[in-house]
């Protein structure tokens, strides 16, 4: 399954893109609505881009009441990504968004800023979201995290039905000119290129711990991307910053990872799963 | 809704010094130029995100852009070679409104790019007598880039365009963000194309918000153009 | 100061990149001798190289009794990279350091494999070897912590007398051929480009809240990207994966620093240190 | 104490098909060619490190390098043209000793790269008659390599060079794993020239940690060529 990144893709912009994804995931939804950082909110650099959008969006409610039935209305298979700034503020979220069948499954985003990423506490935030919400929940983990395996274990303890790994990594650029920090609140989320190897690596250390299903992120750019993705132990493949250069991302890394699955022996995603644990050929 | 963003790869036909910008011309293909005052994501060769660019001018079967060689991005554009191709999204955005009774263009610097399109579209509603326009330059030699839109006066720093717009004029203007600040007191009721950075120019990733009526709002969707 | 990233150069085998630095860095050493990993041991990606090198060294004791002397006898200002795996290792082989005068200071890997990178024990460690120790002791800190600037001042309130950011960050390369992973125990430390944006951010957040000197390193190239750890606010620069590639690079770097600090108005290092700080220009 | 490696600029002189491989000749500009079976670390455009070669050849005033385009690096190397640049750092590591009484080259596939330099200076020390020479190859099209080496026997598989070894020669070999595995069962005494993956190639990284004598050593440092 092909998904894109959680805010890496607005549906109602761009429908055609959102259409050609087998899963539209949204950009997080926190309690309240949040204008998001002042500009500049991008930055790029040679290895990957800088975001610092700071999670610039309507609010539950508003969300609710206008986007929602907005993008159901596009007939996608829907999850929505949850945000907050306390598990109670998750958990909140997560009983509204319960009445929703158009909703498929939540996807918790364990690494906004201001919360705190250690495993004790995303599995808290899991374990309050669970008891508040019968759908699938994916807890989406941050690379920032020296044991990366610990916090998985600890969210499916706590009651996570996958992972999404993973958010970007905090990252910094200079202005060429100013010598000053492009973004305007100096620090912000790596993604792209760069974050690849550290994806394949939490992907395949989480593989190895739990047997959750993984939607594997983190610079995918090509079908080859998608596979080694899929064989570090990942179920799914979202795609991030790759929509940004081509909205017709979707369509075209579908093909390229289906003719890598043909050149590689599978037939299916599925059966690749996980391929890069199995012991090295003689 | 915005009509779904068109990506295609265009080839580089000419690459022409005009000061110092670089006019790409490139084929068209199946791209459709859009309005003026629209602007089309360009891929940057080695570079992770395109880079958003107006139109410049639609010579036949072709597109043209006027690109200011500031950054790694623009550089990698302007380096590029006849026969050498790139990929090109658009027409992205809210360009320009023609339907006005007295236009006047006003440009700054490298902000005319798209005021050589503007200006034939606006001479084609009005029997092909083109707009007059008010352009100012940092130098003579980025002057230059004036002979490209046709009816124009040019002014060069220390005079300010802001100088050379007379009263009642109806101003579609673009340039650098204090003298649109400047156009903005000057000139209610203009049409103003904003800059941002960018990085995917159809409303995806947020990153472009400026403030819009008092709330931080997409610039490549609610803009480029916006009114004063 | 220029100095050699840890475990990027061996002055025995190569004095003359050595000497062309200010101050000399050795691999870690352990307490007791480690062949390090099974090979492969390197893998490269479009933005990085992996290394699982595993700390391979002879051990403190053969350190002290071969190799120590043979590097006094270079005559370099030299560093000790210490490593270990409980604060009682760390302290033991600071305490073994602290009589040879020609060690001007200890650098303290904290981001050891087996090692946990929480602040708390970061800064256990440092207190320990505060008490063995008189030399100044430089803290290294890994980029796969959610709170880096709160281990610097954790670090700092334990004693110690410098940072030293970053070490690499985990990830992992799929073999083209054979669908494994490139590296023997599959994941390894990323280093080069890809980390450039990561160390900024690293030594932008550390010198917020500390005013210790700080050795920047991560992806470092060019004297531009000396220049711009500088300005995020380090102190003096380390040069890692770029002395595989180009030996040359100390002196080269040194050179392109010096035209990028007068080309921004400033004569030395010093003055340039933590610029971006300030607020922007008009 | 090894010499200090010395990097230098050298340009694309030619750019020669043979079989599968890329003989690869630059300019040798102040570059000491070093002594058969030592390697050089050459730039790989595009890439983070550089890679390891024998050096095949020394033309007058050239250096000449056989490449299996088998990756990223060495698919980068091979796709220079003449009058493009690369550094080169060398000469590095341990080379073959060729004060050896009956001399025999043994090589497999890509692995006789070092093997026509190393035919030339045997050759010199024995009154211009070169060694003998005993190559396998995959292919007929692998085997055109073959005809660097004078004085070459040529199998193709399934046949493997170790058939071809006679008893009682001094054999300096380079080719595969496998079968520098079996030459070593076959042919005590033997100096073989080993490859690991390597990032530095001067003892900086200890990426080439190989076990020689029960313990993980650096290849780069105690080889490539070691005895059997
Ligand atoms: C709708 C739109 C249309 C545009 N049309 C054109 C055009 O026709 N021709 C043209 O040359 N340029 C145009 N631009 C600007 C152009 O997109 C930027 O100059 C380019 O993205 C810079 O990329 P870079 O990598 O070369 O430089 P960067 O390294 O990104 O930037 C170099 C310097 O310029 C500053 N900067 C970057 N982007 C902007 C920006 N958008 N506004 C103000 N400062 C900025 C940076 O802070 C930095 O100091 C347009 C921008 C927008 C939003
Ligand atoms: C001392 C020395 C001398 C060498 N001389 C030559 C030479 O003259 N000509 C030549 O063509 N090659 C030579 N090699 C091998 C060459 O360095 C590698 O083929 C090259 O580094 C591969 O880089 P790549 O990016 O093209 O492929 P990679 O992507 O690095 O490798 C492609 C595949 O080959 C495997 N591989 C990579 N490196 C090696 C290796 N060293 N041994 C075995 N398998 C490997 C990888 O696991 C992978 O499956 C030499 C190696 C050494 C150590
Ligand atoms: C502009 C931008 C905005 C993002 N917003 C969110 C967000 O709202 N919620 C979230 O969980 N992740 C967010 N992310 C992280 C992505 O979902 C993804 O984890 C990361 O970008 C890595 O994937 P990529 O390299 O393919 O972009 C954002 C990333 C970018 C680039
Ligand atoms: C091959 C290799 C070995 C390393 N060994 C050590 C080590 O022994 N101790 C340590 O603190 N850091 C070690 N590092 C990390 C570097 O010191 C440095 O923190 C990191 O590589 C980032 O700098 P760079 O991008 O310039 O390489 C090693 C890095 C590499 C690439
Ligand atoms: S540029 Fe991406 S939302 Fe406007
Ligand atoms: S290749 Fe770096 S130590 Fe041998």
């Amino acid at each position: 399954m092909i998904l894109n990144a959680s805010g890496c893709l607005d549906a109602l912009t761009a429908p055609n893109v959102a259409a050609a994804l087998d899963c539209f995931v949204t950009k997080t939804v926190t309690p309240l609505p949040r204008g998001g950082n002042p500009p500049t909110r991008i930055a790029e650099t040679p290895v990957g881009m800088l975001n610092s959008i700071g999670l610039a969006n309507p609010g539950i409610d508003e969300f609710l009441r206008v986007n929602l039935p907005e993008l159901a209305a596009l007939g996608l298979r829907l999850w929505v990504s949850v945000g907050g700034f306390s598990a109670e503020e998750y958990a909140a979220s997560c009983a509204l968004l319960d009445a929703w069948p158009e909703v498929e499954a939540l996807e918790l985003n364990l690494s906004c800023p201001n919360v705190e990423e250690a495993a004790e506490s995303a599995a808290a935030i899991v374990a309050a979201c669970r008891a508040a919400t019968t759908k699938p929940l994916w807890a989406k983990l941050s690379p920032a995290n020296w044991d990366i395996a610990g916090s998985a274990r600890a969210v499916e303890a706590a009651g996570a039905d996958g992972l999404s790994l993973i958010n970007t990594i905090r990252g910094l650029a200079i202005d060429a000119r100013t010598n000053r920090p492009v973004l305007s609140l100096a620090t912000g989320g790596l993604s792209g290129p760069a974050l690849k190897p550290i994806a394949l690596a939490a992907v395949f250390q989480c593989r190895r711990v739990s047997q959750l299903p993984i939607v594997g992120m983190g610079g995918v750019r090509t079908g080859r991307d998608a596979f080694e993705l899929l064989a570090a132990g990942a179920t799914h493949v979202a795609v991030g910053t790759t929509l940004f250069a081509d909205p017709g991302a979707p369509g075209r890394i579908r093909a390229e990872l289906q003719v890598e699955l043909e050149r590689n022996g599978f037939t299916t995603s599925a059966e690749a799963s996980g391929i890069a644990h199995a012991p090295a050929r003689a | 809704m915005t009509p779904p963003p068109r990506r295609e790869r265009v080839t580089v036909v000419a690459n022409e010094q005009i000061g110092p910008y670089t006019l790409l011309r490139t084929t068209r293909g199946e791209v459709d130029p859009g309005v003026p005052g629209q602007f089309f994501m360009l891929e940057a060769p080695g570079r992770i995100l395109p880079r958003p660019m107006s139109l410049c001018l639609v010579p036949t079967g072709e597109l043209a852009f006027l690109i200011d060689p500031i950054g790694p991005g623009t550089q990698a554009i302007c380096a590029l070679q006849p026969g050498e191709s790139l990929q090109v999204l658009g027409p992205l955005g809210n360009g320009f409104r023609l339907d006005v009774e007295q236009p006047l263009l006003v440009g700054g610097g490298i902000g005319i790019a798209p005021l050589p399109f503007t200006s034939q579209a606006l001479a084609r509603r009005n029997g092909g007598t083109p707009p007059p326009a008010v352009l100012g330059f940092r130098s003579a030699h980025h002057a230059e880039a004036a002979a490209l839109v046709p009816n124009a006066e040019v002014c060069i720093e220390p005079t300010y365009v802001t100088a050379l717009i007379p009263a009642g004029l109806d101003v579609l203007a673009c340039g650098p963000e204090p003298m649109l600040e400047a156009v903005r007191a000057q000139c209610p009721g203009s049409q103003l194309a904003w800059e941002a950075p960018m990085a995917c120019g159809y409303g995806a990733c947020y990153g472009c918000a400026v403030e819009i009526d008092g709330e931080l709002k997409r610039l490549c969707i609610e803009g480029p153009v916006l009114a004063a």
